[in-house]
């Protein structure tokens, strides 16, 4: 779960991490009088996206009228298809230097790495692909946690003197507490801005929880579901794995990999499905129903392909699923269905009554599946 | 020979007397499977499908002491406390069945086991089975068939359908490996090729890769760098993911510029590994590298 | 550094580990009024010597009266040579049962590990002399800590059935906090007491901190000399290991082994040590002056013996230090002196400018200095 | 051959800047000792004795891949974070020589250091001599000479004392190991003893031992059932220590009813060790169990 800017600052401060002076406003007018306080600002849309500022998300007004106007503009706008609620006025920070500081979970060790570099307020990733000799990467053993040696490896790798030596030295100290006590997969400074006075200040905040760890976090209940579209939301209810796509074939497996392999061979044959939809394993009748049936409402979906191979699945209880599901929502939308496995013989006679036909061949069905939604 | 489960594999069932435990645990026994004992803390005394279950790792090993693999149902919540019981109590081979596991737990007691010079597989994975000696895991049996073929993947269901496809051809399997779809895994391609590749059985491999990190593309270095010697054919999933979205599990997404499929078939080539476009494909270049 | 009974009880309540209703006072006047409080009570001596309940520190009251009487005997008296100067007055406990729950740090493992027995109230020692088999042992990787199945393993130890196994584990888990976060050498429950309602209480608390982990602990600064005799604190205060002995022979050594060498050697040789003074490694001549000091002006020394292997610690400045502090408190007392090693002949040198002779050997020196001390 | 060190040894000398790290470094390279370098954060550049600072291991080894050894003479405060520095930077055998580093930091740079198969000498002892090889510690070197007694100790100045006795009678040492004087250390008597039953160049050993804890009985219990078949000579000190105080360092304390010098000599006696009752009757034993 991808935190706001300014929930993910809230946590800065409350950790010892200095922010600049904001407020996070829901009105014209309130940016305004937030903008009357603090002077020149800067407004940050409040959205999950990536890459915001490129997309006018981010606009600087030096007096409070000017912060009205754009608030006026920004506010309710939509910024890469998500719509802005809110916005961060932030007083504007006089930056001399940029540094970034992050800490990543790095799959291939297996351990918390820190990233940092004094080239900051760049996109990482390019200065990754750039100059990756410009980032310094120091790992933390997972069982002992961060000792001093880290932290002065990372002040080394950005060379900073006395005094903000020891501050940039807090501020690891304290982003890789809130990284460890958050659960994150990432938490991020970028830029971390030295200003006028020679201070340390994180400019920008970026923090992502482990979803699988918000039980330990239960204020965050309920906030996950705040990045999802319509779609997404009522499949995540379900306990489904679901991805929103640009085409119109729907498509429902078991098992992520066989799921993306799925769609993936559906591209191959030139068609373009309109989702990702993983049941997971065992599922029963009454899931595949659910599954089916939010397919089947699915504007965007005219032709549904599902693909189950039984294991643990049984075919029998998927077929149930599709039949009930076709009773109540009517047959509006074609259906491929590819079945293997567990009681095969079952869910196939099953589907035959109601007058489907399962293929063997995940290829034939796919191939099938692309012919019906038009794509060849 | 096998890698990793073989017919001397004494099992032990972590969570059995939950609804999966207490499923795997028949459909285990079934295949033939040797579970000796189950755990499930509070429930000791009792039998599930005529495995004694106790209330911890030590009791029953006190009664069992052949116990060598154990593998994991306990729900996400208690499954790291049940790692951990694992590795203290001595155990080398753990099976982690459990998904949604916490990635900062997952990341201590992988590494922790790694210390300890035992084994994770997973988590969130299906297990790991090797024909006609044991089966630890959640796959359907009958799939598979005692071959030639090792198979390392990163994905369940999609493990069968390929597997399936490799029994069909003739080949069968000498052991295959779900190492996980997380982020962190017990056992990385590396590891299990590096077994594979010492394992008499195993004349051909398979790699089931999917988007996200970069374990396939250190595989394929791995592969060019060591001269690999057996013939190694991969698939991977994902090709048409939209990048910053987790494809079913948490492993599988493309982020941070890293972790799509191009980069990896790419690797795979230069290093000499045949990449299948589609899952039936991997037999056929199987069929064609072992001149079949 | 070992806690008061009454401070290691406020940090069990600080950890959510129950403890009887109690207070803390030091006139019979407060106790009266405790014990009209609380009813029925116990009154503790708040000492640090072990074994206080065999001494007649721990009585109990049935009334304010009593109580008060009680009080007045105890407070002033001495329990094995300490001052009693507060008492604990506690809330009698209707005790159906007593187990007993301890954290040490163990040597052999060099790890936290647990204790616990379904024998509590008893003497840990004489218990795991008399039926080991009674005491469950749960060691703790300190890389990992305390885990659920630690717990369990010990709530099976000592058979306790379900709302008692709630409250033991969260005891358990409590303690095992306070014994990390507070740097402890023990924390113990003993006896850890089930009433008359079958809830779990600490009836008594030890808790030992690492004297060489205080520095994380600013709030117990100045408190661990409160456990030292005059010339111990005297001693403390330089940064020397002393410890005080029965006899009149006054023994100086660089070095904890071989100043317990010297001490030995003076026993074996039929001769009583007085104390045991360790000047440490590498001392210069004000700080074995300020040793000798301590012991000359000690009233039951009669003989120094000081023994000096010179390696980092250089022989002259030990004769030197030496003779200034004959030359400041007179040489009223006996001196043997033993130096070998690290500028030798020079230390020699100025000793027998004053007059004293240095022996090569330890033996030779040590039965001189017994002779000396009319031992033989 | 020797134990630990000797003249292939490559020493790191962490905190070298301060006043102990420079007044031994000093002392180490008069004896002969191949110190490489030294660390202390914040004055790299510097030169003690001639010997390169750097401000971190890292950086140290970058220059110098050599080091296979570091001495630490960091204070209390900032020593477990120079273990964890130094075992991060791969090195596999430490001296710690600081006294005074809370036991709990201890158990777990110790516990850290047997997970990762390094050694940690220490803390709180004098270190380790292989005469006429190398010197990783704080003794005086002259006091000893290259022979055939291998002595393994809790103690120092104690440690000097039957040394000294050892030259004098002509045996000389392989290797004296001072493994500390607190409650927790990373190399216990049998550890050495190990290592000095494999080593040729040591024809009997020496344990010098003292009140607290139990390492002494199972050092004794090890002799026993191992048939241990270098003659062992032990002394301890604190026979007539009083129970509850500690005798100089925090590890020297008779506690919870263990500790006493009087069942550590039992334990020896009862494995056929001849135990010394003053610290010169240790030559004598060694000189009769060697025949000479």
């Amino acid at each position: 779960m991808k935190l706001y800017e300014y929930e993910a600052k809230e946590l800065f401060k409350a950790y010892g991490i200095p922010v600049p002076d904001a407020e996070v406003v829901r009105t014209p007018e309130e940016a305004e009088a937030a903008a009357r306080r603090l002077g020149s600002v800067v407004l940050k849309a409040q959205v999950l996206v990536a890459g915001r500022g490129k997309a006018g998300g981010i606009k600087f007004a030096h007096t409070p009228e000017e912060a009205r106007k754009i608030a006026e503009e920004l506010l309710g706008s939509e910024i890469k298809g998500e719509r802005v609620n809110s916005l961060l006025v932030s007083k504007l920070v006089d930056i001399r230097r940029e540094l970034f500081l992050s800490i990543i979970v790095d799959r291939a060790l297996g351990a918390p790495v820190f990233l940092t570099s004094s080239e900051g307020g760049v996109d990482i990733e390019e200065l990754a692909a750039r100059a990756p000799e410009k980032i310094v990467r120091v790992p933390v053993d997972p069982l002992t946690g961060l000792k001093g040696f880290h932290v002065r490896r990372l002040v080394k790798g950005v060379g900073l003197a006395k005094e903000q030596a020891k501050q940039f030295s807090k501020m690891a100290s304290a982003l890789y507490k809130l990284f460890i006590d958050y659960d994150c997969e990432l938490a991020e400074i970028n830029p971390l801005a030295i200003d006028e006075n020679g201070n340390l200040v994180a400019v920008d905040a970026k923090v992502i929880i482990d979803d699988n760890a918000l039980f330990r976090r239960p204020e965050f209940k309920g906030r996950e579901e705040r990045e999802l579209s319509e779609f997404e939301a009522l499949a995540k209810k379900e306990g489904f794995s679901y991805v929103e796509l640009d085409g119109n074939i729907g498509i429902i497996g078991n098992g992520a990999g066989l799921t993306m392999a799925t769609m993936d061979t559906v591209y191959l044959y030139g068609g373009k499905p309109a989702n990702f939809l993983d049941i997971g394993g065992g599922a029963r009748a009454e899931l595949v129903e659910k599954a089916a049936s939010i397919l089947l409402r699915h504007p965007k979906v005219e032709v549904i392909f599902v693909n189950v191979l039984g294991g643990i699945t049984r075919c029998d209880e998927v077929a149930r699923g599709l039949v009930r599901a076709l009773e109540k929502h009517g047959a509006g939308k074609k259906i491929v269905v590819r079945m293997m496995g567990t009681n095969e013989e079952e869910g196939k006679r099953i589907l035959a009554e109601a007058g489907i036909y399962a293929y063997d061949s995940m290829e034939e069905a796919a191939k099938k599946a692309v012919e019906l939604a038009g794509w060849r | 020979m096998a890698i990793l489960v073989d017919e001397k594999t004494r099992i032990l069932v972590q969570g059995i007397t939950g609804r999966e435990g207490t499923f795997h645990t028949k459909a285990m026994l079934d295949y033939g499977s040797k579970i000796v004992a189950g755990v499930t803390p509070g429930k000791g005394g009792q039998e599930v499908h005529g495995v004694p279950v106790y209330d911890s790792i030590a009791e029953a090993l006190d009664s069992h002491p052949e116990i060598n693999t154990s593998i994991v149902f306990v729900p996400a919540r208690f499954a790291p406390d049940a790692v951990f019981e694992a590795l203290d109590a001595g155990l080398k081979t753990i099976v982690v069945i459990t998904e949604h596991i916490p990635v900062h737990d997952s990341m201590k007691f992988i590494r922790y086991a790694r210390l300890l010079g035992s084994r994770i597989i997973g988590p969130n994975c299906p297990g790991v089975i090797s024909p006609g000696k044991s089966k630890v895991g959640i796959m359907p049996g009958h799939i598979f068939s005692e071959g030639i073929v090792g198979i390392v993947s990163r994905s369940g269901t999609l493990t069968y359908e390929i597997a399936h496809a490799i029994t069909r051809a003739g080949l069968g399997q000498s052991t295959a490996v779900g190492i996980g779809g997380d982020p962190i895994t017990g056992l990385n391609f590396i590891d299990v090729l590096e077994m594979f590749r010492k394992d008499d059985q195993t004349e051909a491999v398979v790699i089931i890769g999917e988007i996200g990190g970069d374990m396939e593309e250190r595989a394929a270095k791995y592969i060019r760098e060591t001269g690999y010697e057996k013939p190694v054919v991969a698939y991977i999933a994902g090709r048409t993911a939209p990048p910053g979205k987790r494809m079913g599990h948490a492993g599988a997404i493309i982020s941070m510029g890293t972790g799509g499929a191009d980069s990896k078939i790419r690797a795979f080539e230069k290093s000499g590994v045949a990449v299948a476009k589609r899952p039936s494909e991997v037999a056929e270049l199987l069929m064609k590298a072992l001149r079949r």
